[in-house]
């Protein structure tokens, strides 16, 4: 079969989708509720911690370039540990993309069916992702592109619009010091860490060279970082320590918005476009967590398994919290150490550092990615 | 309740269908690897039903302590 | 095969969904609605709504219901209501002044919690929602109409922003709360706006009306008009209008090393002659620098009655000058914290107004 | 008997077997001097051929130059009737039947196993005219018949070049029609050329009559909704098309030539933007792609928003359609699922009928959709209104193939929305673009978003195209 090939755009549509799908509504509320006033100085913060990330992510292609994470691990710490480390990783995927179903069917929810059965965005989001992963890496490449246009029209409009209800200053400027910042820019580096996971398709970036290719991935995670920075300033400057209170302060704020002429309610318009941001995160989350274990499990295709493993990643997000409360909690507080811990820092460290030691003696014999 | 067994046996039914025109010696692994992903996520919903425990609750109560030291 | 399978699944999706679709000519519409405070803790509310009829204008209705909570009420509405109440379309909250009392923050929960409410909803205190309601009645958009009234009298009469519900909320959480809300009296037979009502955190202190009020307008808006009437420079019983416009305001706050709050206020305007009753010709720089003499010291007079009210009378900061502090002193802030109102009370505030006449009118 | 015999006579036997009940073939033998072994047979189809030149050249020149009698009669007897070698011999006697049909003469020779065949084919057929289906204001006004000879000549008068190539080939078991591949050398890509080429050869199909049925057995994907192939009745579209590096596909008997490999955006391009002002061509092109959002989406979305987001319209325009629909019986769904079917209903007789009895269906049909719905109650005036800028939308959508799968998908998307609301719809627009963009034609993506496709697609005209065609060959394939 003919791999895939992504081209720049496409690369950085995926990375901005990947983490702008969820963010964009939810990533104000986490931060205001731990750094307050200076939530935004927690987005630059994170963006350049991110940063770091997004190098790693490049050291370790400049070195692979054409294979993906589960071989990467096999290479630089040989079979039996390369196989735990790259298990872990199909049960860390698994686990955060039940988190984003679960945000993404708990806030769709609420917003456009509350009294509806929860199992019906389950089942929605779950025949929708196995079509998209059925069809493959190069159909949800195109269309990450155009969504990402959508998303940032809606980020343009949420801006612009937003520029008269502005009254609220943001100061005292780190009036409890620069502490509570720093633990607020947690959660912004947990989200843009993710950012690794675009070490899965590695070999699919054919076309490009790799110079091209680190500055797409570091200038789509500034651009992030500016989104990220930017809808925290206008949340804050908006609604003030308001945004605390409530569940999605960018909802809030897009409520608030009124165009006159042509739209007085815009909010479910920008809903609209955010269903399709979280429905292809979603799908970019499952497609990496079948290529991990079909290699892992040395399959010849992935296709058989994608239902299987879909039911179980949809389980288990049914089950994973039992209201937004704990849901808030999850997300703001638990998955940042979790994942930081894990897959999005400590492990890339580790592994660009073992690479840096033992540059010359990586084995050169491993098998090659097929898709 | 009813909708969710259907949407099991439709799954499993659809996993079938995708396995049978397989090589014989490919399609017992993938009866292999897609039974026991299933079985997995069966267990994880009887415990669920039987509990009222999940893999989240498992991890907040892992690392509550950690986050309450972070922010607290 | 493989079809047959999504279809099934389809198909038990779609048979199994219980949607929340409401037809529009199932719904009726509110547009305004009033709580009042019952005997026994219960709350009546005050409920305007429209129900559209084929060939015929849609007028609102006013129904009453009481229950233990405004949710409560809610859903005893549909007792004799054959519609499910929708709140999208609502513009008006209206508390009675008994109610708000007690705070209006647990009062408006509801409206705050349900995700059909809009965030910019106007809220105003009156004395009786039951009155004003009823005589609204006669409007089309009824709801609509008021918010309407509310904007162009903030705007014109210099009333300080329209109090909408995130305008409240947001006030609520700042350091130091200075809440105003649209005050809605009944004059005859209509409603009219000309004051606010001011409170205390959340709880409802007072109305202040007329000159008193207009005062607050300088204090808090930005770019909006307002007018400013004077007497004569030669006649006395004569008046001349000015018309302000593109205010520019500098305000610092601080305590000075005795202890004394200081606050320091600079306001800029631009002020158009509107109407003049007297001097036909101002063509002369001369009298314009001496109008413009006399259109600060009518100014600040206007706000002095005001900073005065608030400083004597309620002894309540509703300006913002403790927040202010706050935002650009949070130590200083935290040492007053505790006895602010005594601070307050003594506080040095200095204004500083600079008028400019840039335009007389068609008439030179 | 695959080839000929020697013997004449066997020849004569065989071919009146196997031409029987073929009463359109003519047998004519030549004999003046009533000698044995002196004759010559000439076979024809007489409706295919221009009979009285076959008399007045072939019969009278061999009659004239008919050798003494003694003389045997042998075929270097047609080289002195015609100096120039518009002749040629075959032994082959399926192919000899088959250039009978083409409209041919069979000249058949005693003591020879070659026939000679000359080509006398005169048809009367349809005259070059404007096409039906796709009509400018500006622009040239013929358009392709359904003879593949006419219709190659209007191509290579535009492009007299060498580099334009025209291969032949033969498709179909039985129906034998020509089929020409149509290319710039310099330009076209060579891989795809090879893939066209190959699919081509692998055709198995009995007849064909009109380059539809070919359509569908090239295409990747036939049972995708969305055509994939562009078809086109105007030569200048299709020469410029070739002139992008494009291939085109003409088939005998059929109007409609194929342009391949085809993206989306040609779906929404008329030749005419090409004619008029840049600016027009670009403002058209943005008009068309959202007449083609509001074709798919319209219904749709209104039915979401009036059942599920009330909040999303302004309050007066909310109490104006809760007035209108006020006193209609069925719900938002069902009353546009029925002006829906009227209206297919309506579009459907129209273009079977006879234009006279055309006419009076729009009359009546514009008042059983527009007043009369409204008057008995079945339909508010608001979902006419949608219903009827629906409709308009898919008929400003220039090909008429590119409208049919959002007639189709209209309907399932409101099914959808019914049951699911803008959430539901924001799902399946997704789930259609993932459809779309997963489709290729000849390994060209068929909606590819980039800086240079979307500059391809509003910004730049075509006549700097055709000097770098880069775009093609080089943009869309990466």
């Amino acid at each position: 079969m003919k791999i895939a090939e992504i081209n720049y755009l496409q690369l950085a549509s995926i990375i901005f989708i990947q983490i702008l799908g969820t963010s964009l509504l939810i990533i104000p509320g986490t931060v205001v509720e731990v750094a307050g006033v200076d939530g935004w100085i927690s987005q630059i913060v994170g963006t350049i911690m991110a940063l770091i990330v997004g190098m790693m992510v490049f050291y370790l292609y400049n070195n692979f370039p054409q294979d993906n994470l589960i071989i990467i691990f096999e290479k630089l710490f040989g079979k039996i540990i390369g196989n735990i480390f790259g298990f872990g990783f199909v049960i860390y995927c698994i686990l955060s993309l039940s988190t984003v179903i679960k945000q993404g069917c708990s806030i769709t929810g609420y917003i456009f069916l509350p009294e509806t059965s929860p199992l019906i965005f389950f089942i929605v989001f779950f025949l929708i992702v196995v079509y998209i992963t059925k069809v493959g890496m190069n159909a949800l490449a195109r269309t990450n592109v155009l969504v990402m246009l959508l998303l940032i029209t809606t980020f343009l409009v949420i801006i612009i619009t937003g520029v008269p209800l502005l009254n609220v200053p943001l100061k005292p400027l780190l009036s409890e010091g620069l502490f509570p910042v720093l633990k607020g820019s947690l959660s912004p580096i947990s989200w843009m860490g993710q950012v690794i996971l675009i070490t899965m398709i590695f070999p699919y970036l054919t076309s490009g060279n790799k110079k091209n290719i680190k500055t797409t991935i570091l200038m789509t995670l500034i651009v992030v970082g500016i989104d990220h920075t930017l809808i925290t300033m206008f949340t804050l400057g908006i609604l003030g320590l308001e945004a605390k209170d409530l569940l999605i302060p960018v909802y809030s704020v897009a409520k608030l918005i009124e165009i006159d002429l042509i739209w007085r309610r815009l909010d479910v318009m920008i809903m609209f476009s955010w269903v399709a941001g979280v429905t292809l995160k979603m799908s970019f989350w499952y497609f990496c967590t079948v290529l991990a274990l079909k290699q892992l499990l040395h399959l010849n295709k992935y296709e058989p398994i994608i239902i299987p493993l879909a039911f179980l990643t949809f389980v288990i997000a049914y089950y994973s919290t039992n209201n937004t409360v704990e849901l808030t909690f999850y997300l703001g507080k638990i998955y940042p150490i979790l994942s930081l811990f894990s897959y999005e820092f400590t492990i890339p460290l580790i592994m660009c550092l073992t690479l840096f030691i033992r540059r010359k003696r990586i084995s050169k014999d491993s098998k090659e990615f097929t898709p | 309740m009813i909708i969710f067994s259907m949407f099991i046996l439709i799954c499993i039914i659809m996993t079938v269908i995708e396995i049978r025109p397989l090589k014989k010696n490919d399609k017992k692994k993938y009866l292999v690897v897609n039974g026991s992903i299933l079985i997995i996520s069966f267990i994880i919903f009887l415990i669920h039903e039987i509990h009222n425990f999940s893999i989240t609750n498992l991890m907040i109560s892992i690392f509550k302590p950690f986050a309450d030291t972070i922010f607290s | 095969m493989k079809s047959l399978g999504v279809i099934a699944i389809i198909l038990v999706l779609l048979l199994s969904s219980c949607t929340n679709s409401e037809e529009v000519d199932k719904l009726s519409l509110i547009s305004a609605v009033g709580l009042e405070k019952m005997p026994d803790n219960e709350y009546k509310i005050i409920i305007q709504y429209l129900m559209p009829k084929k060939d015929q204008e849609p007028l609102p209705i006013t129904k009453e219901v009481d229950g233990l909570s405004i949710y409560e009420a809610n859903n005893n509405l549909n007792e004799f209501l054959p519609r499910k109440p929708y709140w999208s379309h609502n513009f008006v909250i209206l508390l009675s002044e008994e109610l708000a009392k007690e705070g209006i923050r647990s009062q408006l929960d509801f409206f705050r919690r349900n995700p059909e409410m809009r965030q910019d909803t106007l809220v105003a205190i009156t004395e009786s929602p039951r009155k004003i309601l009823y005589n609204l009645q006669k409007q089309q958009l009824s709801g609509q109409t008021l918010k309407l009234i509310a904007r162009q009298a903030s705007a014109r009469k210099g009333l300080g922003e329209v109090s909408t519900l995130h305008k409240v909320y947001q006030n609520l959480f700042f350091k130091k709360p200075f809440l105003t809300i649209t005050h809605i009296f009944l004059d005859g037979e209509n409603p009219r706006i000309d004051g606010f009502s001011i409170f205390d955190k959340d709880k409802y202190i007072t109305t202040i009306k007329g000159d008193e009020a207009r005062g607050l307008g300088f204090l808090k808006l930005k770019n909006k008009y307002s007018s400013v009437t004077m007497n004569c420079l030669d006649k006395e019983n004569r008046q001349i209008t000015f018309n302000l416009t593109n205010i520019h305001k500098k305000t610092n706050a601080y305590v000075n090393d005795l202890g004394i709050f200081e606050i320091r206020l600079s306001l800029e305007f631009e002020a158009f002659l509107a109407e003049s009753h007297c001097m036909r010709n101002i063509s002369d720089t001369d009298t314009i620098k001496k109008l413009e003499k006399a259109l600060n010291k009518k100014i600040k007079e206007l706000a002095k009655k005001t900073i005065e009210h608030s400083q004597q009378n309620v002894e309540i900061d509703y300006f913002g000058f403790g927040n202010l502090l706050y935002l650009n002193h949070p130590k200083k802030w935290k040492e007053i914290e505790g006895e602010y109102e005594t601070v307050y009370k003594n506080a040095d505030i200095k204004l500083k107004i600079n008028t400019k006449i840039v335009q007389t009118g068609a008439v030179n | 008997m695959e080839k000929l015999s020697t013997s004449l006579e066997e020849n004569y036997k065989f071919f009146q077997q196997r031409l029987n009940h073929c009463e359109d073939v003519e047998f004519r033998i030549l004999n003046p001097y009533k000698k044995k072994d002196n004759e010559i047979i000439f076979l024809y189809c007489e409706n295919m051929i221009d009979e009285l030149m076959v008399f007045e050249t072939l019969f009278e020149k061999i009659i004239q130059n008919y050798p003494k009698k003694n003389e045997k009669i042998d075929k270097s007897i047609l080289k002195d009737v015609f100096p120039t070698t518009s002749i040629f011999f075959l032994d082959d006697v399926q192919e000899i039947i088959t250039y009978l049909f083409y409209g041919f003469c069979i000249i058949l020779f005693p003591n020879s196993n070659k026939a000679g065949l000359v080509c006398y084919s005169q048809k009367d057929f349809r005259q070059v005219g404007e096409p039906q289906s796709e009509v400018v204001i500006r622009g040239p006004r013929e358009g392709f018949v359904e003879v593949i000879r006419t219709n190659i000549a209007l191509i290579r008068s535009k492009l007299p070049n060498a580099n334009l190539k025209v291969r032949l080939k033969k498709i179909g078991t039985e129906s034998k029609t020509f089929t020409a591949v149509i290319y710039m050398e310099n330009k076209v890509p060579l891989d795809t050329l090879q893939k066209v080429l190959t699919r081509i050869d692998k055709i198995d199909i009995e007849s064909t009559h009109e380059s539809g049925s070919i359509e569908r057995r090239l295409e990747e994907h036939p049972f995708s909704l969305f055509p994939q192939i562009v078809h086109t009745e105007r030569p200048d579209k299709l020469v410029s098309d070739v002139m992008e590096g494009r291939i085109a596909i003409i088939v005998d008997g059929s109007p409609h030539a194929l342009i391949l490999p085809s993206t989306l955006k040609m779906f929404l391009q008329a030749s005419e933007d090409y004619y008029e002002r840049y600016w027009l061509g670009a403002a058209l092109r943005v008009v068309r792609v959202f007449a083609f959002l509001i074709a798919l989406l319209l219904p749709s979305f209104y039915i979401g928003v009036t059942t599920f987001h009330l909040e999303m319209l302004p309050t007066e325009l909310a109490l104006a359609i809760a007035t209108q629909k006020e006193g209609t019986p069925f719900s938002a769904f069902f009353e546009a699922l029925l002006m829906e079917v009227f209206f297919e209903l309506l579009r459907e007789a129209g273009i079977r009928l006879p234009m006279p009895v055309g006419s009076a269906v729009s009359i009546v049909g514009g008042l059983v959709i527009g007043d009369a719905a409204i008057q008995a109650g079945i339909a508010s005036p608001a979902m006419v209104i949608v219903v009827a800028l629906t409709g308009i939308a898919s008929f400003a959508i220039p090909r008429y193939s590119f409208a049919i799968p959002l007639r189709i998908l209209r309907f399932g998307l409101m099914i959808i929305t019914s049951f699911l609301g803008l959430f539901g719809l924001m799902i399946a627009i997704i789930a259609i673009f993932i459809h779309i963009t997963s489709l290729s034609s000849f390994g060209v993506p068929y909606l590819e978003l980039s800086y240079s496709s979307f500059k391809e697609m509003f910004y730049f005209v075509r006549p700097s195209h055709m000097k770098n065609n880069k775009k093609y060959t080089e943009g869309e394939f990466k």
